[in-house]
This record gives C-alpha cells, sequence and structure tokens, in this order.
C-alpha cells in the first residue's frame, strides 16, 4: 500500500466518526468489544479538536505580534497604532495567565469577580460587543435603502416581502388595510405579513437546509477520496 | 442576480450618513420624550389573551420560564403580561422552566410584579413557583400523564399536595393553558413536538424577533397563539388595558419599549420608500430631483 | 426627560467614550476609531487565549499530565492519577506547532488532517438527521388535505400547506447544479428564484427589530448611566 | 440498533453511495453539464477588476474554526481565488480569525501560488491572523477595508451578524463583492448588499465549477441525485399523508408507520 499520508488520516478519521454515529450512538449504554473503540473515538475526537485550537493559539499569537512589531519596527503606517495592539495585547495576556486580582498566585478562577481579566471583559470587550452589534441597526437602514429597489422581478418581490413584514411591525398599522371586504381578509397587511412568514419563508428555508445538507454530504465524500481541491493544508 | 449596483442620480446615491443620522435622532428622540404607539392584539395574539379570558376562575396556568437575562428584554414583558392577567382573572399561576437561569426568571417576577401590584396575592394560593429542572423535553413529555412525577416539591420544599394552587392538577392536561417563552433550546419547539402533538394539550407561546418565523408553521394547528418578539408582547399589553384599564399600569414595559422601535421601522420603511419614489420619477422620464 | 446628571464611575466612561469611539466611524475612519480597533484587537484576541489557556490546556493536558499541578490552583485539591490518554492530543499540538520550524513544518500536517477528519466524521451524520431527514419530514408534514378537530377539511390550513409543499420543490429544482443538455433554465425554477425572494425579504424585514434593539440599549446606557438623561 | 437509527443510517449510506458513485463516473468520462452559477463567473471578473483599478482583493473565509463545514468549503474556494490572483497578479489579503484557519489557508494560497509558478510572489503574512474574537474581527476588517479600500471582496464560510457589518464596509469603498454562506438567516444580508451571492448549496458547489476539475463535478451530479432523492421522499410521503387523512385505510395504516419511523430519527 502506498505510504501512509495525511489525507489517509482524514479519510480513516472521518470514516470511523460515521461509522461511530451507528455502532455507538451518543447515550445508548456502554458497548463493549469493537464498538467501544468507536464509542471512544466519538467522545474524545471532539475534545481533541479543542486542545488543538488552544495549541494553534501560539502560531495566531505569534503572527499577531510580529504583524504588528514589523509595522512598529518599519514605521509602517499606522504603527502607532499597532504599539496600542502589542501593549494591550501582552498586558492582558500576562494579566489573565497570572491571574492578576483575584486569590494569591495562580489560585482561584481566572474569571472570578474581582479579577483583574473580569474587570477587561466588563469595562472594555462588553461595551465594545455591544457597540459593534448596534452598528447593525444603521447598516440595516443603509442596506434597505439601496437594496430594495424595483429594479427586477426579483428585486422587486424582495421590495415587497419586506415592506410587508416592515410595515407589519409597527404598531396598529392594520389600520391602513383594515378597510378591505372581509372575502379579501387575506390581503390585509397582518394576514399577509403572517402568510409571508408561514408559507414561502418555510418553504425557502426548508429546501436551502435540504440543499445545504447535501452540499456537506458532497463536501465530505470528496475530503474522504482525496479529490477535493484546497487540501494545500495536506500537500 | 444582481440586487444593488447600477448607477442612478442623486436620490439613490444618497450619502449613507443622512440615513444614519436621522435613525440616531429619531431613535434619541424617542427615548427622550417616550412617544406611546397604542396597538391592537393581532390574529396570533388574541387567541391567547380569549382563552384566558375564558377560564373559570381557579383554573390553573403554566408558564414556563424558557428563557436567561440575555433574551428578557423580549420574554420578560410576556410573562408580566400573562402574571397580571391570570392574577386579575383568579387564575392560579405554576411558574417552572427547562433552563437554569428559570429560577431567577420566576424570582424577578415575583419581587418585581407580584409583590409590588398585586400585594394581595398568597403564595401556593394564586402562584406557585415549581422552577428548573434538568431533561429538557424529556421533561416535559413525562408530565403530560403527572407533574408529580418529575416536581416532587415546589421550589420551596412543599410537597405539591399541599399547594392549593395545584389541588386538581395531575398532569398537564389539567392546566388551563400551556405557556412556553422561549428564546433557544430547549424551549417552545420541544413542548410543541414533546407536548402539543403528543399529549393534545393547548399550547402557546412566546418567541424572541430572531426565533419567530421557524414557529409560524405551527401555528394554528399545533399552537394555538404566539408572541413574536416585543411586538407580541405590546400586543397583549394592549388587550390587557383595553379590557382592564385602571388595574393594569397605564404604560406597560414592552409598549414603551415599542415607542423607539416604531420610529426606527417609520424611518426604515420612508426611505425605502424614499428611494424607490426617485427610482419611478427617474424611469417616467422625469429629471431627477 | 429630568436634567442632566452624569455619571462619575470610570467604568461607565471607559465603556462611554469606547462606544463614541466606535460610533465615530459611521462618520468616517479617523483616530478615535483607529485606536478603539486596535484595542480591540489586542484585548480580544489575548482573552480568548487566556480563556482557551484556563478552560482547555490546564484541565485536559496540563492536569493530567501532571497530577500535582492541580495544587497550584486549589492547593487543598488531591492530585488525580496520571492519565496517558492525554498524551495523544499534546502530541499532534506539538506537531502542529512544528509549523514554526521551516524544517519539520511538513509535520504539521497530520493534526490538519485530523482535525479535517473529525469535522467531515462529525458532520455528515448530524446534517443529514437534523437537515435532510428531518426537513423532508417536515415537508411532509400531515399531507395536504388536512382536517380540523371536528372532522371538517381545513380549507385555509390545506392551502397553505399545499402552497408551502410547491414552493419547497421549486427551491429545491432552482438549486439543480447539473441540467440535461440544452434544456434552458425552466419556469419552475425561476418561480423558485421568486420564493428563495420572498424567504430574504420577509426573514430580512423580520430582523430589523432585533437590529434596532441592539441600538435602542446602546444609547440608553449612554443616555442613561452615562448621562443621567432618561 | 433502533428503527429511526437504522432509517438515518440507510439514507446515510444511500446518500455517500450516489455522491461517491457520480465521482467515479465523472472520473472516467461521464460528461457532466453544468448549470452556470453566476456569482461564480463573477469572481473572476471582479479579480481582473480589482487589478485593472490597482486595488487588492480580500477574501474572508468565514468567522468559525476548521471544526465548521462551511469554513473547509471557504478555504476549497480560497484555492482557486489564490490561482487565479497569481494568474492576474492581483494583491491578495486574508484575514482570519482562527489560528489553524490561518495556517491552512497560508498552506493553501502558496501551494496555489507555485503551481501558477509565481511562488516567489506569495508572502505568508497576506494572510494574518487578527483575533478570536469574531466581533473584534470585523472592526479590524471594516477599518482595513475602509484604509485598503480594496476592488473586490470575498466573503466565503460561515458567518453570524458580521455578514452585514463586513458586506457594507466592502459597499462603502465600492468594492465588487462577491458572498457564499450556507445559514439562511444571514443570506438575506448579503444578498441585499452584496453583488453576487451563493446560496446555502451553492457555497459547496462553487469550488468545484471555478475549478472544472472533473471528480468535484461528478460530486454536483451526485448533489442533483440527492436532491431528487428528496424530492421523491416528500412526494411519496405527501401522497401516502393525503389518502391518510382522506380516509382510505391501508394508507392511514402504512402512514402511522411510516411518521412513527420518521418521528424516531
Amino acid at each position: 500500500m502506498a505510504r501512509f499520508q495525511p489525507r489517509h488520516l482524514l479519510a480513516a478519521v472521518a470514516v470511523t466518526l460515521i461509522v461511530a454515529a451507528f455502532v455507538a450512538p451518543p447515550g445508548g449504554d456502554d458497548p463493549g468489544g469493537p464498538a467501544a473503540f468507536f464509542a471512544f473515538c466519538d467522545a474524545q475526537f471532539s475534545s481533541w479538536f479543542g486542545i488543538l485550537a488552544v495549541f494553534a493559539f501560539l502560531l495566531g499569537g505569534v503572527s499577531l505580534v510580529g504583524t504588528h512589531l514589523r509595522r512598529v519596527l518599519l514605521r509602517e503606517r499606522d504603527w502607532t497604532y499597532s504599539i496600542v495592539t502589542l501593549v494591550s495585547f501582552l498586558g492582558v495576556l500576562v494579566v489573565g495567565l497570572a491571574k492578576l486580582g483575584g486569590a494569591p498566585g495562580l489560585q482561584g478562577d481566572p474569571f472570578a469577580p474581582d479579577a483583574w481579566l473580569t474587570k477587561v471583559f466588563d469595562g472594555v470587550l462588553s461595551p465594545l460587543h455591544a457597540t459593534l452589534y448596534s452598528l447593525l441597526a444603521f447598516y440595516v437602514a443603509s442596506a434597505s435603502y439601496r437594496a430594495f429597489r424595483a429594479r427586477s422581478l426579483e428585486t422587486s418581490v424582495l421590495l415587497g416581502s419586506a415592506l410587508v413584514v416592515l410595515v407589519g411591525r409597527i404598531p396598529s398599522a392594520d389600520r391602513l388595510t383594515a378597510w378591505l371586504p372581509a372575502d379579501m381578509a387575506f390581503l390585509r397587511l397582518e394576514a399577509l405579513s403572517l402568510w409571508l412568514l408561514k408559507v414561502p419563508n418555510t418553504a425557502g428555508q426548508r429546501a436551502i437546509m435540504i440543499g445545504v445538507a447535501l452540499g456537506v454530504v458532497s463536501l465530505a465524500v470528496r475530503m474522504i477520496a482525496g479529490v477535493e481541491r484546497g487540501k494545500g493544508g495536506l500537500e | 442576480m444582481n440586487a444593488s449596483s447600477g448607477a442612478e442620480p442623486f436620490l439613490e446615491r444618497l450619502d449613507r450618513r443622512w440615513i444614519f443620522l436621522t435613525l440616531a435622532l429619531s431613535v434619541i428622540a424617542a427615548l427622550l420624550y417616550e412617544p406611546v404607539f397604542p396597538d391592537r392584539p393581532g390574529e396570533l395574539v388574541r387567541p391567547i389573551f380569549d382563552r384566558l379570558e375564558s377560564l373559570a376562575p381557579g383554573t390553573p396556568v403554566l408558564v414556563s420560564l424558557d428563557y436567561s437575562p440575555s433574551s428578557a428584554p423580549e420574554l420578560e414583558p410576556m410573562a408580566e403580561a400573562l402574571t397580571r392577567h391570570a392574577l386579575l382573572r383568579g387564575l392560579p399561576l405554576c411558574y417552572l422552566s427547562l433552563w437554569p437561569t428559570g429560577n431567577n426568571m420566576a424570582e424577578r417576577l415575583e419581587s418585581d410584579l407580584i409583590a409590588t401590584e398585586h400585594p394581595e396575592a398568597v403564595y401556593g394560593r394564586d402562584w406557585v413557583t415549581l422552577g428548573f429542572q434538568a431533561g429538557g423535553e424529556l421533561l416535559a413529555h413525562a408530565m403530560i400523564d403527572s407533574l408529580g412525577s418529575r416536581f416532587l416539591t415546589d421550589s420551596r420544599g412543599t410537597p405539591l399536595k399541599e399547594i392549593p394552587a395545584l389541588a386538581h392538577v395531575v398532569g398537564l392536561g389539567d392546566f388551563g393553558l400551556v405557556v412556553s417563552l422561549s428564546a433557544g433550546t430547549p424551549g417552545l419547539k420541544e413542548w410543541v413536538l414533546y407536548v402539543g402533538d403528543a399529549g393534545g394539550i393547548p399550547l402557546a407561546g412566546g418567541c424572541t424577533g430572531v426565533g419567530a418565523p421557524q414557529f409560524f408553521p405551527y401555528y394554528p394547528r399545533q399552537l394555538m397563539g404566539l408572541m413574536a418578539a416585543l411586538k407580541g408582547a405590546a400586543e397583549y399589553e394592549a388587550a390587557l388595558a383595553r379590557v382592564y384599564p385602571g388595574q393594569v399600569p397605564e404604560v406597560m414595559r414592552a409598549t414603551r419599549g415599542m415607542g423607539p422601535q416604531a420610529v426606527a421601522h417609520l424611518v426604515i420603511v420612508g426611505f425605502i420608500l424614499l428611494g424607490n419614489g426617485a427610482l419611478l420619477r427617474r424611469r417616467s422620464g422625469g429629471s431627477a430631483p | 426627560m429630568n436634567g442632566w446628571s452624569v455619571s462619575t464611575s470610570l467604568e461607565v466612561w471607559v465603556g462611554a467614550l469606547l462606544t463614541l469611539m466606535v460610533f465615530s466611524f459611521l462618520w468616517r475612519d479617523n483616530p478615535f476609531y483607529k485606536f478603539a480597533e486596535h484595542l480591540f484587537v489586542g484585548v480580544s484576541a489575548a482573552y480568548w487565549m487566556v480563556v482557551g489557556f484556563w478552560t482547555t490546556l490546564w484541565p485536559r493536558v496540563v492536569v493530567p499530565l501532571v497530577p500535582g499541578a492541580v495544587k497550584v490552583v486549589s492547593p487543598e485539591a488531591e492530585a488525580g492519577p496520571f492519565d496517558p490518554l492525554a498524551l495523544l492530543p499534546a502530541l499532534l499540538g506539538l506537531l502542529m506547532l512544528c509549523r514554526m520550524v521551516p524544517r519539520l513544518s511538513g509535520l504539521a500536517r497530520w493534526p490538519t488532517a485530523f482535525v479535517l477528519g473529525t469535522t467531515a466524521g462529525y458532520t455528515v451524520v448530524r446534517y443529514v438527521r437534523s437537515d435532510f431527514l428531518n426537513q423532508i419530514r417536515a415537508a411532509v408534514g400531515e399531507g395536504v388535505l388536512l382536517r380540523t378537530p371536528d372532522g371538517r377539511l381545513d380549507t385555509a390550513e390545506s392551502v397553505a400547506a399545499a402552497a408551502t409543499l410547491l414552493g419547497t420543490l421549486a427551491c429545491l429544482h432552482y438549486f439543480m447544479n447539473t441540467r440535461r443538455e440544452g434544456r434552458v433554465s425552466s419556469p419552475f425554477a425561476r418561480l423558485g428564484l421568486l420564493v428563495l425572494m420572498i424567504t430574504f425579504g420577509a426573514s430580512f424585514g423580520s430582523a430589523v427589530m432585533a437590529r434596532i434593539s441592539l441600538l435602542v440599549g446602546r444609547l440608553q446606557e449612554l443616555m442613561g448611566s452615562w448621562l443621567g438623561l432618561i | 440498533m433502533s428503527p429511526g437509527l437504522a432509517l438515518l443510517a440507510a439514507v446515510t449510506a444511500a446518500l455517500l453511495l450516489l455522491i461517491g458513485r457520480a465521482i467515479v463516473l465523472a472520473r472516467r468520462g461521464a460528461p457532466v453539464e453544468v448549470r452556470p452559477l453566476a456569482p461564480v463567473a463573477a469572481v473572476a471578473d471582479a479579480i481582473d477588476s480589482a487589478v485593472a483599478a490597482g486595488r487588492p482583493v480580500f477574501f474572508v473565509p468565514g468567522s468559525r474554526d476548521l471544526d465548521n463545514m462551511q469554513t473547509v468549503a471557504a478555504l476549497s474556494l480560497l484555492e482557486q481565488v489564490a490561482r487565479l490572483c497569481a494568474e492576474k497578479g492581483a494583491r491578495l489579503h486574508v484575514p482570519v480569525n482562527r489560528s489553524m484557519v490561518m495556517q491552512m489557508a497560508r498552506s493553501t494560497c502558496r501551494a496555489a501560488f507555485e503551481a501558477a509558478g509565481r511562488g516567489h510572489a506569495w508572502r505568508d503574512d497576506q494572510v494574518d491572523y487578527i483575533s478570536d474574537d469574531p466581533l473584534g474581527f470585523v472592526a479590524r476588517v471594516d477599518g482595513l477595508v475602509e484604509r485598503e479600500r480594496p476592488g473586490a471582496c470575498f466573503y466565503f464560510g460561515f458567518f453570524a451578524s458580521e455578514s452585514l457589518l463586513l458586506a457594507e464596509g466592502g459597499r462603502h469603498v465600492g468594492a465588487v463583492q462577491v458572498a457564499g454562506t450556507a445559514s439562511p438567516v444571514q443570506l438575506p444580508f448579503f444578498v441585499s448588499s452584496c453583488d453576487e451571492t451563493l446560496m446555502g448549496e451553492e457555497l459547496f458547489a462553487a469550488g468545484a465549477k471555478l475549478s472544472g476539475d472533473a471528480a468535484l463535478l461528478g460530486s454536483l451530479r451526485g448533489q442533483d441525485l440527492g436532491k431528487r432523492l428528496a424530492v421523491a421522499l416528500i412526494v411519496a410521503g405527501v401522497a401516502l399523508a393525503s389518502l391518510a387523512q382522506a380516509g382510505w385505510a391501508p394508507a392511514a395504516a402504512a402512514w402511522r408507520v411510516v411518521s412513527g419511523l420518521l418521528a424516531e430519527v
């Protein structure tokens, strides 16, 4: 057999986990014999991924420090701001790994209420998180202004359904279409908005999900068979 | 499918910062002057309100608080509205939760609402808190036949038999209505699949805006009513204010929260119409404004 | 609207200033945003590395391999047994770090292959169950001839079920990657695209409320706890 | 093994075989005629317009790690985009927010540049790790986009609310933007802000169409066979359920068995 290559390991691990999902389903009783091996893989491999991700942090950290250090040393554009990144990165790394502010030495929980790391999270990270998120309100407004234009049949349908749902969200907006006679009640704003979110929206979501499942299985088969491109990482 | 390029004169090339400024100023103004937009219960919310109105006093109502503080802004106003309505109609309330955070969500309702607005309410008679228990959908399913099989006591250690509110309750079917206020999993979906379908038990729900689209298909066959996002809560509050003027706070939480939302939606709809108006004018040969 | 009562808490001030720095980007790129951006990168990168170290590497690699280490974190704790199992992920981790040594960088392909293998292996069955079979079950539902509890034909719901079914099949048709020679895109596929456009318009519209509440929350923080205006 | 699990095993096996067989047939030369996909064509055009304007090309492979299949699909697309950038002499910049993605993206791009005979033009720090925090990552990428003013932006892979934050940033500097994600919740934001969008399954098909590789095109036919299987199951299920509802006894009995089985999956 050709020398055992990384892509053979990929195929072996993938096939093992697929079989494990049936031979040793999670929550089942503890299987004996060969199934125990599959149960072991199913349980352990995903936790190993988490461990590898932490090892990889070293590579990311080295790259981050390298990029910003080079920018400072070569006085590239915005190099003064790279100092902010370097100082804050190394500072928080020391504060967090050394658990400063909490119990003495390395004792206690790094995320304890009085630990400096928690103060950094509450004081710096959470306001930045909340504010970045809140930019979405502005971008939703500018995106809808530009994209919802009746240029083609497709964009007109996009515009129509968005408008019906948006106006439907304005309190007592259904007064706008309350004048419609009873037998045309399904055209009233609220009924239409409910219908859009109940019928076409459900149909579209289901088709997308079924398609994605097939795309995922197809990519998995290509990876296992070793024909998938983008495995530059394995060359 | 090309959604958004194409050179168009003035109004279409409007600098996006005008949109940002208008939106910011309108929301700031709404927060300062707190406009109230009267609302009316919609097709999905009215059945829940009517159901509670029709129950004979003394019929218990189950509210499952399946959310955490991060979703409280959208779901807690629903819990408050249901609590007010049940207490006004003399329907004993039973809080439980599939989420560990359910316990303190119940405590917030007890301290912030029941203690202040309904001091006359007596624990055990007017409301009871069973609290959180692990098990998710399996817990919900097991309670169909017997509540006592999983909750031997309430959250204060009192055996179920000694709680007047649950005197006639054996299984979930003995509740006038079961409502799950759900921010995710386990939540309303599990209640529908494991309780609504299986047990044939009348089920209503409350959900966040992002979660709403997945629940619309269940209405009305598997879900008799749904409060979706802050608007759903505001609609229930509108029904309460109309039927119980003076007995409920003049402007309740969701209705106040809908002020900035309504203003922001009006601004966004306004700009969309503006953009299309310019497009139509250009297409009909008129010169750009 | 009561008068101003500006907060005196440092944390509120830091949060408010950072908020304004990020908002300034809406006007245009400027030194304040650059500062907030670079601060955000440095603090958040380090924070998640610390989380990774103390929640994953320490309890699942260091302690099993060096049982005495547990005393460093909680002096009164008992040292657990030596667990050789932890050697496997640690070895794969060290192989990954060989990427930094040019001569050995080829060894890093093995942990990458392992990770890609677990991703493919875990994902296939999960997607076939929850996104393929369960969505097919939802699409079938209870068929299209639905009855009300008292046995009558529920026309409204039957029409809705039939329309949802038709929409799903049209969208699936639109997603067909290949086609028999010469067949131009069918009107059924065009219907599928229109259903998708309705889907995107409706879900865009229904997501606006959640985005607005994020902004409302931020402004309440600024106008409330910082400036005491509301 | 419970009946539900047996059904799941049967369907999984059927899909794996359908796709595997389609790949084998295609490698043996069976022709596969592929429906053109607008976003795929737009990728090459976007790179051309970036090179013409002397502006860089940005590629964001999603905001999750290698344990997400959408990230793996994005890295397959990255190989094609890197190949095109090498051939057309475009400056490629790949900001990433996971260390393992950084490592694989670097080796993928270096392999593509070397295959195009321009290995010397590739520097590993064109793939730069920013932060594991999705929002810290987005704040940085929006800043970079605003300052480097890329001519083309590609967003492929898993995105949460980062989708609109990135797409509006790129739109503001006038970049040609092509996106692709499998999450139905984020697709509306990409459709509204990008020039072209790969929807759901198309994210997994674009790499194959860009490469034109026989085996990969074969897998697309396999995906289509899977869709025909889904349509067949749906139509049969609806027919059976409707007949049962219409009161035809044998259908009702069969439907009880089938729906019971489906419920157990």
